[in-house]
């Protein structure tokens, strides 16, 4: 079953230390940012020990709990390049929170997004699929668009009709769930699964199938190149500064000649747009067609991402790939200890508790503690 | 808690009457200077007594000291003014005395009770009221609910009692000369009404002491004068009041005692009737401060800006600027006079792209701008002062550089190719901060941190960097210190010097006559009479503003 | 009297408009109708509650998408602790208790530590899937049920009386008073008045001699409560068990109903029960068949309504200004 | 690995992955399953919990009560993401277990795959239908069962005792057991009165179809107040909130009834004891016990395993039920059985 004989190496895992992405100047911003790295170590080791606790009262050795989800995430054949696998579509459905949060827009519809993307993806890819790896890229670029009208239909209603984002998105993702259901019980079931009556789209060929190169997954890859040019993006392009002074002074945004409508429908197309991208790379690199079932809950995921990566893109990587790890851990764990993979969920709560308490940092640091905040959202507006 | 409404003092028969009478003459300083303070009618052995005082407070916010070992006391029943330079820490001083800001160190007993000022809360049960800097109004909400905010009538166990809030609007508005609505809401009023109502709010709870911080801001010259007749009315009747405004003449007219700070530290005090404008300049900023500009005859040129009947909405829907004409010329500055809430702020708007135009034709030289975005506006060569510079002048959390280029981010040399340059940001942001001479720890930091006077320096700044054909300042010097003031105005010159046409609004009379080489009288969103600045009359524009032609 | 109905004309001719609509339909189709808006304001009682949660949270200042998680724990305390003591007075006390707990952690990381609010919910909501669903026991069994009570007299009117005040327990009669009393209590109240400002503009209330704090932390902590009976309606009242995830979605949902509703709690309760009304009708279209559209694009149907009705609205709505910004005081 | 101790020590977890089967002699670990001597069975859940009441619980009983039976060792996982099939499989197959069970239809590829690529591991996949044409491989069986004979069954039953000629079915996610069931039920109904008519519902939610009680009791309550006095709840969690809600009516047991589905629900929901006269079963606990111990005899008979479905005790409610309907019903079972009744079903 192993498809890689030569083990990753236990390389261990990324230092989750979000820089601030602003550009702060000099010595500042690196205080700040140095200063919040250590917050958040500090964060992650607080939080292992209160998940010690919780393990140790399951009777189980807690060293050996955590060296069993590292090493079943980590270590074991080919467990590497599934954890890189799984943070693949977490990378991207952070991203699509983070992208509009930067105008204080909260997009809490990254799981229909990631369904929609996911679902007109296989589709393309299977039909597409004889063509070889350019069926893979038009199931990605089909992803993309489809997750992008989603993303238009939120944004002109937010714009242009004052349809409150978070309203939006919520009954997206139940029509969305919807929609896709039918479309795989209906118009584009796969003929083997019509007897059968299974929920499917037809498998997606060999040849459109996205694998991996050298142990990274190529989706994996891909996501890590649209988080860095996300961050680049956001803190050196003139978007990116449409984007922030959007979100940071609406008022001045206009007064500075910025189209605010048109920033917040193309901030949405974006981040739907890369949820979108997420169902498509998942559906082609990982379960090969779509059911239902592929979204699981990786766009509500995407939230806690976001937050923990406080809404910087390139912190998203290191942020999924802790999600990714986790979740990739949870089930040997189970085999190995009986600890029930829920454990997992819990973990992450606090982690993500302990990381964005300010109190923390003010402990820490005294008076000197950086003021962070995610970006305020224009929840009232 | 609850006192439904407060009565103060004692009915004064004649006061009202006297204090606008004083009022009348404010123009000139020197009658009001010839007034002591001791003369007033307060009685009851109140003569002296020390109500507020202060010793020994500092407080610092990070690297800056605020307040440095400041020591002061307030008599009953006198005015005492500070004066200072933005950022001289004043606000920061009376904060703390109205227990919104603890002290680092140092103590303020107010009637001989030194103990620590907790919070506002305390304070207001010591009887200290105050009107803050920055309104402290809920603007979704009526006048009456937010005069009742903190000690609500009510009947039968929490229900709001309305009506009897109503009639203590009422009452304290009749009482006081200061008209407001109580049904209206704050959000609908304009800002020299809810200036009022602010005031009302501080007067509607029995105060031994009041903090005014800089109301005079916001207010019409009228208003002003009905304001300082207030003041004085309170203090004849025993109460004391802490004073901050940037104006000299109204310090002169109506304080009788003023400390001056200078970076965190009192630097100076001394009675009105020791003093003139000229030495509580200089003695605020520290050198001579040139009052009046001198500023060459102007040479108009070519007609840059021409309005034709426009007629533009305000937030709510209503006609705000009705069939409004005006040319300005290269090489002057053309001055519109009004009180405020006559479309100016529309006007300008419009004319800056960021409102939409219902009827009429705005052109630039030959550009039709009637339906330009912000974007087109700035780039057909429009600088634009705003006047609310916290909503859309600076974005706070933004570095200074940036601020600095906040309507050319995408244009060359700061962005090639949709990517922005920093080097040539920063290197903007230092001649500009030189130039300009914006005091900060670096053009870096955040310009929500620089005081009032330095955010509006970058405004200026950015607005006049790229040499437009055309600049408008919106109330350009608000809430600005002399210092600044006298800086800006000699940049609106040279500006005008080196052949840009100037629109200046300005609620401020002594502003527009003292810049404005052509001054039009607004009233009712139209202009009712231009005239030459240099033979333009105080009380005839006075006559005219108020809607008498 | 006169004033309030201009002030409220539009609201009174639609509201005139829906009750004539729904007593026509009501006498026209006897044989459906009445069980639809039972089923209606089923789905809506616990939308109802939680829609309390986020209008009295957001009218305090502080936004909370953690509503969803409150219900999950109480849910859980709720059935737990009445199969484990065998009395129903005992869980319903601890799924409200829970609540409060709950609320109170809320309330506590963002006011006082002023952690992001939108984080803290997400913990929230985090922590009561990763509590509810690890420690859960199967094969529990409620001791007994929550009597239905008939509201004398009320019961007697048509529609209203069979679909609001007979063949439900108290807790769906709590929900129209605790709407009622947050209305009263929002808009006519000292509370009230305190609690807005506090929600709008904190600075001004602050210098207004309000304990700003103290009065956010009270009104999260309480409005628990009432999301902690939430909970305990979903597994011990709608029906008798604890799943995990069982609030399905309806915080979020309640969230949005929060916002239709304006963050008024009156016209939220309008709001839950449109939204239960289009619901009935798309079980009602699938069960009477005859319509050939599948059940999956049927049950989509509350979400498109509610969009395409909040697209033609015109207008919008705006929330409490202060909502999701912790209160800073000047020198901190 | 270091010293720590595993699952089946310690315990004061109810969702302990792990337990050994209780024979004295058994394994107490899966470190030496390779043995041919030692015997082990592990079994993945679909994205759902082995205390589901439902097809998960009932395959984990059935695998655990097998491996017992062998003095064999037993461990499951419970899989959280659909995509996480195959990596929980091998979780087994490294260790070298003898036999696993595959729960839900939605695992077919991931354990077909896995059986071909381990050849000497027996696998079993419960609700899983083959395609004959692809698979191959001799170690595998995907036991099915035939829902629409416990469905018709159910729907026969209920189609004699309904006194509204209304009967109502809440159901899951329209997904293929569930559809058999309920086709199966509103044919054996119509068989057994024509005038009836079955009012249904799926949820219409797609990724919490099956654990939304409260949606299945609001359902319901609607459908009895539409005077159906016959309801079938099949839809895991979903269903039991229909069964407790009209357990909950007045009448219930008298005037109306209910119906459960996929295993005896008189044990696994208590609560609808007061209106439950059946259950619409499929052994499934049964179905896979059997084959385990197929397995470890040897080779599977086909690619597909053909478990039994019926009707569950009528417990309480036997002397309820008419002799008549009784024998009508029993009869309908047995032709069944027999293959000379069809139901008529198709997807
Ligand atoms: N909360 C704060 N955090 C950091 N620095 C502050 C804060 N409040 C005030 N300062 C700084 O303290 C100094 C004094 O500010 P203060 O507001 O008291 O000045 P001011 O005299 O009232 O000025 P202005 O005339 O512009 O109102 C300024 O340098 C200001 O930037
Ligand atoms: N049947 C209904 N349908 C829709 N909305 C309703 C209905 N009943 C009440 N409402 C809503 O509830 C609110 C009740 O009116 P209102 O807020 O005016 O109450 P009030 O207590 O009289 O307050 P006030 O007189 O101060 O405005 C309205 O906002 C209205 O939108
Ligand atoms: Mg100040
Ligand atoms: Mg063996």
């Amino acid at each position: 079953m192993s498809e890689t004989s030569t083990a990753a190496p236990p390389s261990p895992p990324a230092e989750p230390a979000p820089r601030e992405p602003r550009d702060r100047g000099g010595l500042l911003a690196y205080l700040i940012g140095h200063q919040s790295g250590v917050v958040i170590l500090v964060a992650l080791v607080i939080s292992l020990l209160v998940g010690a606790a919780l393990i140790r009262y399951q009777g189980v050795n807690p060293w050996f709990a955590y060296e069993t989800l590292v090493r079943e995430a980590l270590v074991t054949p080919g467990a590497f390049t599934r954890t890189l696998q799984k943070t693949a579509p977490l990378v991207l459905t952070g991203l699509a929170v983070v992208l509009p949060l930067r105008l204080g827009l909260f997009n809490i519809g990254g799981q229909g997004q990631f369904a929609m993307g996911a679902v007109m993806g296989a589709w393309v890819a299977y039909v597409a699929g004889g063509t070889g790896f350019l069926g893979a890229l038009l199931g990605m670029l089909v992803g993309i668009v489809f997750g992008a009208l989603v993303g238009l239909l939120v944004g002109v209603l937010k714009a242009y009709r004052g349809v409150h984002e978070v309203i939006s998105t919520i009954m997206l993702n139940y029509i969305i769930a919807g929609i896709t259901f039918w479309l795989v019980v209906g118009p584009l079931q796969g003929e083997s699964s019509k007897t059968s009556g299974i929920p499917q789209t037809e498998p997606i060929p060999e040849a459109a199938q996205l694998g991996a190169l050298g142990g990274v997954p190529i989706g994996f890859a891909i996501a890590v190149v649209l988080a860095v040019a996300g961050w680049w993006m956001l803190s050196r392009t003139t978007l990116g500064f449409r984007f922030n002074t959007v979100g940071a002074n609406k008022s001045a945004a206009g007064y500075a000649g910025i189209p605010i409508n048109r920033v917040v429908v193309l901030s949405m197309m974006l981040g739907a747009g890369l949820a979108g991208l997420g169902g498509a790379l998942e559906a082609e690199g990982t379960l090969h067609r779509f059911e239902p079932a592929i979204v699981g809950t990786l766009g509500f995921d995407g939230i806690t991402i976001a937050l923990l990566a406080r809404a910087n893109p390139l912190a998203t990587i290191p942020a999924a790939f802790l999600v990714g790890v986790l979740r990739t851990g949870a089930a040997g764990l189970q085999f190995n200890t009986g600890i029930a993979p829920e454990i997992v969920d819990l973990l992450l709560a606090i982690i993500l508790l302990m990381v964005s308490i300010p109190v923390l940092g003010r402990w820490l640091f005294r008076s000197r503690a950086a003021k962070t905040s995610v970006a305020t959202t224009s929840w009232g507006s | 808690m609850s006192d439904p409404t407060p009565t103060e003092g004692t009915p004064r028969p004649v006061g009202h009457d006297t204090s606008q009478e004083h009022l009348a003459s404010v123009v000139t300083n020197e009658a009001i200077l010839g007034l002591p303070p001791e003369q007033s009618g307060f009685g009851e052995g109140n003569v002296g007594e020390v109500l507020l005082d202060v010793q020994g407070l500092s407080k610092s916010f990070g690297a800056v000291h605020a307040n440095r070992d400041i020591s002061l006391s307030v008599r009953r029943g006198e005015i005492v003014a500070l004066l200072g330079e933005n950022g001289a820490g004043k606000s920061t001083l009376v904060n703390q005395i109205f227990g919104l800001i603890t002290p680092d160190s140092g103590t303020v007993s107010v009637k001989g009770d030194t103990a620590p000022i907790k919070d506002p809360r305390d304070a207001i049960r010591r009887g200290i009221g105050m009107v803050h800097q920055h309104f402290q109004l809920v603007p979704v909400m009526t006048v009456a609910e937010n005069m009742m905010l903190g000690h609500e009538s009510t009947r039968g166990g929490g229900f709001l009692d309305v009506d009897s809030a109503r009639t203590m609007v009422r009452e304290l508005s009749a009482r006081f000369g200061l008209a407001v609505d109580p049904d209206a809401v704050v959000e609908d009023l304009p800002v020299g009404t809810q200036q009022r109502v602010e005031i009302l709010k501080a007067l509607s709870r029995k105060v031994d002491l009041l903090i005014l911080d800089e109301p005079t801001a916001v207010l019409t010259p009228q208003e002003t004068d009905e304001l300082l007749g207030v003041m004085r009315e309170l203090a004849d009747s025993g109460t004391s009041i802490v004073f901050i405004t940037h104006k000299l003449r109204e310090v002169l007219a109506v304080a009788d005692r003023v400390y001056v700070l200078r970076q965190g530290a009192v630097v100076g005090e001394v009675a009105t009737a020791a003093t003139d404008a000229r030495g509580l300049a200089t003695m605020m900023v520290g050198r001579e401060v040139v009052l009046s500009i001198d500023k060459a005859t102007a040479t108009p040129g070519a007609p840059v800006l021409e309005i034709e009947d426009l007629h533009v909405q305000d937030d709510r829907g209503l006609v705000a600027v009705n069939g409004f004409s005006l040319t300005v010329r290269a090489g002057e500055i053309v001055g519109v006079a009004g009180v405020e809430g006559n479309g100016q702020r529309e006007l300008v708007e419009a004319l800056a792209g960021m409102r939409k135009v219902v009827s009429g034709t705005m052109r630039l030289g030959d550009l039709d701008l009637t339906t330009a975005d912000p974007h087109r506006t700035h780039h057909a060569g429009v600088g634009h002062i705003p006047e609310d510079r916290e909503k859309h002048g600076i974005v706070s959390s933004y570095s200074i550089a940036d601020n600095l280029v906040l309507n050319e981010y995408d244009q060359e040399p700061f962005a090639r190719g949709g990517v922005r340059q920093f080097d040539a940001i920063r290197e903007n942001a230092e001649t500009l901060r030189e130039e300009f001479d914006i005091r900060s720890s670096g053009v870096m930091q955040t310009a929500g941190s620089l005081s009032g006077g330095n955010k509006q320096k970058v405004v200026v700044a950015r607005e006049m960097a790229f040499k437009p054909r055309l600049l408008m300042a919106a109330q350009p010097t608000r809430g600005v210190d002399v210092g600044s003031i006298e800086f800006i105005h000699r940049r609106i010159v040279e500006a005008r010097d080196a052949g840009a046409a100037v629109l200046l609004v300005s609620a401020e009379l002594d502003e527009v006559l003292s810049l404005a080489d052509r001054i039009a009288v607004v009233h009712g969103g139209a202009v009712v009479a231009e005239m030459d600045g240099r033979d333009a009359d105080r009380t005839e524009i006075g006559r005219l503003m108020a809607g008498d032609h | 009297m006169g004033t309030w109905v201009a002030k409220n004309r539009t609201t009174l001719v639609v509201a005139a408009v829906v009750l004539v609509a729904a007593y026509v339909f009501y006498y026209a189709k006897n044989d459906i109708a009445p069980s639809m808006y039972g089923a209606a304001w089923g789905y809506a009682i616990p939308l109802v509650l939680a829609a309390l949660v986020g209008v009295i949270g957001e009218r305090s200042g502080v936004v909370n998408i953690g509503i969803e998680g409150q219900m999950l724990l109480a849910a859980f305390a709720g059935f737990f602790s009445a199969a484990a003591t065998g009395s129903m007075a005992v869980g319903i006390l601890a799924g409200i208790g829970t609540g409060l707990l709950a609320g109170g952690f809320l309330a506590w990381t963002t006011v006082r530590w002023r952690m992001d609010q939108i984080i803290a919910g997400v913990v929230l909501n985090i922590i009561a899937t990763g509590l509810t669903s690890f420690y859960l026991v199967s094969g529990k069994t409620l001791p007994g049920v929550i009597p239905n009570i008939e509201v004398p007299l009320l019961s007697q009117i048509p529609l209203i009386g069979d679909t609001f005040f007979s063949g439900r327990s108290a807790i769906a009669l709590v929900a129209i008073i605790a709407a009622v009393v947050v209305h009263v209590g929002l808009f006519h109240t000292r509370w009230g008045l305190r609690t807005r400002s506090v929600g709008e503009y904190p600075s001004a209330a602050d210098t207004a001699g309000i304990n700003v704090e103290r009065l956010r932390l009270v009104n999260v902590t309480l409005a628990g409560s009432l999301a902690g009976l939430a909970g305990v309606y979903l597994s011990m009242d709608a029906s008798s068990s604890f799943e995990r995830g069982m609030t399905a979605g309806r915080g979020f949902l309640a969230l949005a109903i929060m916002i239709m509703g304006a963050w008024r709690p009156l016209r939220a309760v309008a709001m839950a029960l449109f939204f239960g009304f289009v619901n009935a009708v798309a079980s009602q279209l699938q069960q009477t068949g005859g319509f050939d559209v599948p059940p999956q694009l049927t049950g989509t149907l509350p979400y498109v309504a509610t969009l395409v009705v909040l697209a033609l609205a015109a207008g919008r709505v705006r929330g409490p200004a202060a909502a999701g910004q912790p209160y800073v005081k000047k020198d901190q | 690995g270091c010293g720590g101790s595993t699952g089946t020590s310690g315990g004061g977890s109810t969702a302990s992955g792990s337990g050994s089967a209780g024979a004295a002699g058994a394994p107490t670990d899966d470190s030496k399953c390779a043995d041919p001597a030692v015997f082990c069975v592990g079994l993945v859940t679909d994205t759902g919990k082995v205390d589901d009441k439902s097809f998960n619980q009932s395959a984990h009983e059935g695998a655990m009560a097998a491996a017992k039976d062998e003095g064999g060792f037993y461990k499951y996982i419970e899989t959280q993401d659909a995509k996480d099939y195959a990596a929980n499989i091998s979780q087994f197959t490294n260790k070298k277990y003898d036999v696993i069970v595959t729960v839900g239809f939605l695992m077919a590829d991931a354990t077909t795959a896995a059986a071909t690529a381990n050849p000497d591991t027996k696998f079993i996949g419960v609700d899983q239908g083959y395609d004959a044409t692809k698979v191959t491989a001799k170690n595998v069986t995907g036991l099915v069962f035939p829902e629409d004979q416990a469905g018709y069954g159910a729907g026969y039953l209920a189609g004699l005792m309904t006194k509204t000629n209304k009967l109502g079915q809440v159901l899951g996610l329209e997904i293929p057991p569930v559809q058999k069931y309920a086709k199966g039920f509103e044919a054996g109904a119509k068989a057994a009165n024509p005038k009836v008519t079955v009012a249904t519902v799926y949820h219409p939610a797609a990724d919490n179809a099956f654990n939304d009680p409260v949606w299945g009791a609001g359902e319901a309550k609607k459908m009895l107040a539409q005077k159906a006095d016959i309801i079938f709840g099949a839809g895991g969690n979903t269903g039991n909130g229909a069964l407790q809600e009209i357990a909950k009516a007045s009448g219930a047991g008298t005037d109306v009834f209910c119906i459960g589905v996929d295993t005896d629900q008189w044990d696994t929901v208590p609560a609808a004891q007061p209106c439950l006269i059946t259950s619409a079963e499929k052994l499934i606990s049964q179905g896979v016990t059997d084959t385990v111990k197929t397995a470890k005899a040897g080779d599977f008979e086909g690619l597909q395993t053909l478990g039994k479905a019926g009707l569950s005790p009528f417990h309480d409610f036997d002397s309820k039920i008419p002799a008549d309907v009784k024998a009508k019903v029993a009869d309908v079972v047995k032709q069944m059985e027999a293959g000379t009744l069809k139901t008529g079903v198709t997807l």
